[in-house]
């Protein structure tokens, strides 16, 4: 087996590493005299292509995972009739909304509402080219990748906002406001819920921090448990979904900033949500669980699978908050953000530093001192949480969870209604029974 | 490494489409509209520093002025919205009109006057570590200034903007 | 020192995925916060009570069942009950147990589908509407094997029933109600009671004061959850409840979530009425033999029972001939949504949507 | 500098040029324009024209320590983000008493 590996490593055909490939590529156009440009525009068109690529089938397929995952999740099915398993069934969506009539209100903001769903669609694929998918498959490697993701993901929100202002629909409107609160936010979790990592790594660079994770054998999740759920929570209230999808808000403001869209452009913020959350679950597949680094397993499957099925797992997380919460309140949800994950990040933030120092100070070996950060974050993080759903969760301990059980009927005496009784506010007497069913 | 004339094309077409841009901020008659088309040209701006070899600075860019600030100016519209959102000139138009244009003469004139030192100097290999290192070896005081600067700004806008808490939403 | 805005006009519906139908509500909004409601109703009239003064007694059953068509055997129940009263029919003692054992299936259909409904309009996606649907399909089944019908039943007959139960009743109904059903009533529990998102949605929303409540003659779970203990099964007793032994859940607050809460707990006594009721099912005749088109004698009669969403009343005064001379529905949905305004004033929008998602609401049975 | 040698990038002029047109576009913004959010507009323009000569600067000119414009870019940005909250507050603070952001009705110097 492992002669196998010899055998094919560093060789075009060796997919673990698919940078060989494109290399093979490039190393032909110039044997067989192709000009400078042309190598440089290959380069980036493999890259991208292979993106574009990736981005085309997952927003197929995610609508499939979604759909057949939350059906389970529903005692339902979920599509299993076109195609095996059902797979060919988004694809049938997409046809059934490219025929559909693009329609645009006759009031609305015509620049505006047809620029939207672009804009939005775009940053979830930029994000994407410079995350790093294998060992030397890093599209974009930039140094400042952590930053860069975080502002792209700042800038689908001003997207969601567009198109709602753009359609001059009152819901719409709703959608727009609300996702403008939301944005200001919940960066600013974000930002600091990474911000732990990149002081914890030293490096900004997202495949330097893959490096890091296989250089001490430790996915950052372990090591920092509490950004990786600030930062879950938070990105799920950027991605619009559930319990925090206030944006488009189904029940309440009737789709929010898309309630104008039609045909395709809105298959396009269809399509963008679902980009853009895998763009989400990479990030969080690179920084926290290790990117293509497994272990010694990288070293047998290819890494970039092992990355893709990271982000699914991820994604799959997803999923199973959307289909198990309901939705937060508008000013619940940015309470959540101010009260509970921007200290809690804070907070981290210093043990983290504190953590770091120790660590340059001293000059421990990693050896001892990451097991015992990992005991001390997990431990750290549970406290945390505990204590703030003790001392600043919402109390409602005053009302009893179940009724009372009458065994007949009792209507009290009210002041307005049949005779002045000065205290009478006390209603009915004590329960007669409890009722058991 | 990047081709070189891809940086002198990309140059040209990021600063073409920024002026541009920031020309249709002041022309358009909608002040949303005019955000987004400031929103552009920070972005715009921001490509501009990728050509200057100054990464951090465009990410920093886009994450403060096209995430930020554009949604501060977004919010700002939406918290006045009695207001005039017509874009309009005051009487200062025209003055302003003649400043601006003396100013940019004379900045021309001088960009062409003045004898740069040129140095040839490659692109910056790795800016944000180097930057970091610059904030906290020569520049620490100022960097201490501009946080305490930052909390005085969030502390002043909550009082400046603060409701009496008689409807706390 | 606030902002001064526009008030905005929002009509929430007839078009909206949580009014429940064509319900209207018109929402002057400050921001978030509803200043003022309108309700509009009437885009489901299809003037039932007028259609029924040129039918027989017998062929106004079907129009019950599209009044709540949730619940649509206990409209039918409640119908022949005032028919049955005005012209002094008997009504066999196996009929009454099958018509209890059929009212209180229909209370566990009804308010499955209310509780999904609510936690859909507090944003869940559809998970415990499916959750429920699932168990109010096992219901439905029964009726379907009971009469061929799911929802529009059209099942109560004036002097009993319409079919009696099949052979495979009886285990089926055995099955549901002490295998399949109890089961589930407590994964509800488990999903939804103490759901700390819901107590943030829906604790101290919509809240129904009992003078609110007795003032606006609410009836059902919005009556209860105000810690009125009020249930004409007890109060006034037909077909024979006062033989079952059950409780009556009250709530302490009269919010919503008090309603969802008290929704599932009705369930569960629903269940023991059943139960008790399967045991006592007396042999004999299922319906007493009436003539087709019944002539009561001139007068008036009101019968009243506990329909899922409340006090379903039918007014039905005859002359003497084959069709009722003036028919008149007391809709619980109607009346319960009479202080959709007191409630909503002041709220956001989403707290509207939740409010009106505890209510209840049919809209068939709102504008008849 | 020798004529085979491949020009390093636009020469800074050029830079420097973008950073004029974009510092008068603002200049004209603030001091033309009725609508106090449209004034900050014009001011966030003008910062960046600034970031943009910072920058050109540090790419090209010679100095000790080239890195320094981007430092000083990073305080702009710091003090923009600041002077762009305060001002936005302001706005919505004078919107409160005067329900108008237009500046020249709000020439009174008090509230």
């Amino acid at each position: 087996m492992s002669a196998l590996l010899t055998i094919i490593s560093r060789n075009w055909y060796d997919i673990r590493d698919l940078s060989n490939l494109s290399n093979a590529i490039l190393e032909r156009i110039r044997d067989a005299g192709g000009p400078g440009w042309l190598v440089y525009v290959v380069s980036a068109l493999l890259g991208a292509g292979g993106i574009v690529a990736f981005i085309g089938g997952a927003a197929i397929i995610n609508i499939w995972i979604e759909r057949r995952v939350v059906g389970r999740m529903q005692s339902r099915l979920g599509p299993n009739r076109l195609g095996p398993f059902g797979l060919l069934q988004p694809i049938a969506d997409a046809i059934k909304l490219m025929q559909k009539e693009v329609l645009q209100p006759r009031v609305a903001d015509a620049l505006v509402f047809s620029v939207a769903p672009i804009a939005f669609t775009v940053p979830g694929i930029v994000v994407l080219a410079v995350l790093p998918w294998g060992r030397n498959m890093t599209l974009a490697d930039l140094d400042v990748g952590v930053v860069f993701i975080l502002a792209m993901s700042s800038l689908a929100a001003l997207a969601v906002f567009t198109g709602g202002y753009g359609s001059n629909n009152k819901y719409a409107l709703f959608g727009a406001m609300r996702v403008i609160a939301m944005l200001v936010t919940y960066e600013i979790p974000s930002v600091l819920a990474l911000l732990g990592l990149v002081l914890f790594t030293g490096t900004m660079n997202l495949a330097s921090i893959v490096l890091f994770q296989e250089k001490y054998w430790l996915p950052l999740v372990l090591v920092q448990p509490l950004p990786f759920l600030i930062y879950f929570i938070s990105s799920s209230a950027e991605l619009n979904r559930t319990p925090a999808d206030l944006a488009e808000a189904e029940s309440e403001i009737a789709g929010g900033y898309h309630v104008e869209y039609s045909g395709m452009k809105f298959g396009l913020f269809y399509a963008a949500e679902l980009i853009n959350c895998v763009a989400i679950s990479a990030i969080m597949a690179t920084v926290f669980l290790g990117g293509w680094w497994t272990y010694k397993l990288d070293e047998i499957v290819p890494g970039w699978m092992l990355f893709i099925g990271k982000i699914y797992a991820v994604y799959f997380l997803f999923v199973w908050t959307r289909g198990t919460l309901p939705r937060f309140r508008i000013d619940q949800l940015l309470a959540f953000a101010w009260k509970w994950m921007t200290p809690m990040a804070f907070i981290n933030i210093v043990v983290v530093a504190a953590e770091v120092l120790i660590w340059t100070e001293t000059g421990w070996s990693a050896g001892l001192l990451l097991p015992v950060y990992v005991a001390v974050n997990g431990a750290f993080a549970v406290a945390l949480i505990v204590g703030w759903v003790r001392f600043m969760g919402p109390k409602f301990s005053r009302f009893p969870d179940r009724p009372r059980f009458y065994s007949g009927i009792d209507v009290p005496s009210l002041p307005a209604y049949r005779q002045p009784a000065p205290e009478a506010t006390g209603i009915g007497t004590a329960p007669s029974s409890t009722g058991v069913a | 490494m990047i081709d070189q004339t891809a940086v002198v094309v990309a140059f040209y077409v990021i600063a073409a489409s920024t002026v541009a841009c920031a020309l249709m901020v002041a022309a358009v008659r909608n002040l949303v509209h005019a955000v987004l088309f400031l929103v552009l040209t920070f972005v715009g701006v921001a490509g501009i520093y990728v050509v200057l070899s100054a990464d951090f600075v465009a990410v920093a860019q886009v994450l403060i002025y096209a995430g930020a600030i554009s949604v501060l100016l977004t919010f700002a519209i939406m918290l006045t919205p009695g207001a005039d959102r017509r874009n309009s000139e005051t009487v200062y138009q025209g003055p302003a009109f003649v400043l601006a244009g003396l100013l940019l003469a004379v900045i021309v004139f001088v960009v062409y006057d003045t004898d740069w030192r040129i140095a040839g100097r490659g692109e910056f290999a790795v800016t944000a570590a180097e930057l970091g290192r610059a904030f906290f070896k020569p520049y620490i005081v100022p960097f201490e200034v501009a946080s305490v600067l930052l909390v005085a700004a969030m502390v002043g806008a909550i009082v400046l903007t603060r409701e009496e808490a008689d409807d706390a939403f | 020192m606030t902002i001064k805005s526009d008030l905005i006009e929002v009509n929430i519906g007839p078009q909206h995925p949580s009014t429940h139908g064509v319900f209207r509500m018109v929402a002057l909004i400050d921001g978030e916060r509803i200043v003022d409601v309108k309700m509009v109703v009437g885009y489901l009239h299809r003037s039932m009570e007028k259609l029924a003064e040129e039918r027989t007694y017998t062929q106004n059953i079907p129009f019950t069942d599209r009044m709540d068509y949730l619940a649509a055997m206990t409209s039918n129940l409640g119908y022949c009950l005032s028919v049955e009263k005005l012209a002094g029919i008997d009504v066999p003692e196996r009929a009454q147990v099958l018509r209890v054992i059929f009212a209180e299936l229909q209370r566990i259909a009804s308010h499955c589908m209310a509780t999904g409904a609510f936690i859909n309009d507090c944003g869940a996606w559809q998970t415990p509407v499916m959750y429920t649907f699932r168990d109010r399909e096992k219901v439905l089944d029964l009726f379907e094997m009971t009469c061929g019908a799911r929802i529009t039943t059209n099942y109560m007959r004036i002097g009993g029933v319409a079919f009696d139960i099949p052979d495979e009743f009886l285990p089926a109904l055995d099955k549901l109600v002490n295998d399949d059903l109890p089961y589930r009533f407590e994964e509800y529990d488990r999903l939804l009671v103490g759901n700390e998102i819901i107590l943030m949605r829906a604790r101290d929303v919509g809240v129904v004061t009992p003078e609110m409540a007795i003032n606006a003659s609410l009836s059902g779970p919005m009556l209860r959850s105000a810690g009125i203990a009020w249930d004409l099964r007890k109060a006034d007793p037909y077909c024979g409840y006062d033989q079952y032994e059950f409780d009556i859940p009250v709530g302490y607050n009269g919010d919503a979530y008090d309603r969802m809460v008290l929704r599932i707990e009705e369930m569960k006594q629903s269940l023991r009425i059943i139960r008790q009721a399967m045991h006592a099912l007396p042999s004999g005749p299922h319906k007493t033999e009436v003539p087709l088109a019944i002539r009561p004698p001139a007068g008036e009669a009101y019968s009243r029972i506990e329909s899922p969403k409340g006090e379903i009343g039918f007014y039905v005064v005859s002359d003497g001939g084959a069709a009722p001379y003036r028919w008149h529905v007391r809709a619980p949905s109607l009346i319960n949504l009479s202080v959709l305004k007191e409630m909503t004033v002041g709220q956001t929008i989403a707290d509207a949507i939740v409010t009106l998602g505890s209510i209840d609401i049919n809209v068939g049975e709102v504008d008849r | 500098m020798p004529s085979d040698r491949v020009l390093a990038t636009v020469p800074l002029e050029h830079v420097l040029i973008l950073g004029a047109i974009l510092f008068v576009v603002g200049l004209y913004l603030a001091l033309g324009k009725r609508n106090a959010i449209g004034v900050l507009m014009g001011i966030e323009l003008m910062l960046n024209a600034v970031n943009v000569t910072l920058l050109g600067f540090s790419r090209f000119v010679v100095s000790p320590r080239p890195l320094d414009g981007q430092v000083f870019a990073v305080f702009i940005i710091t003090v923009a983000a600041a002077e762009a909250a305060v001002a936005l507050a302001l706005a919505v603070a004078i919107y409160r008493h005067r329900e108008t952001v237009n500046l020249d009705e709000i020439d009174l110097l008090r509230w």
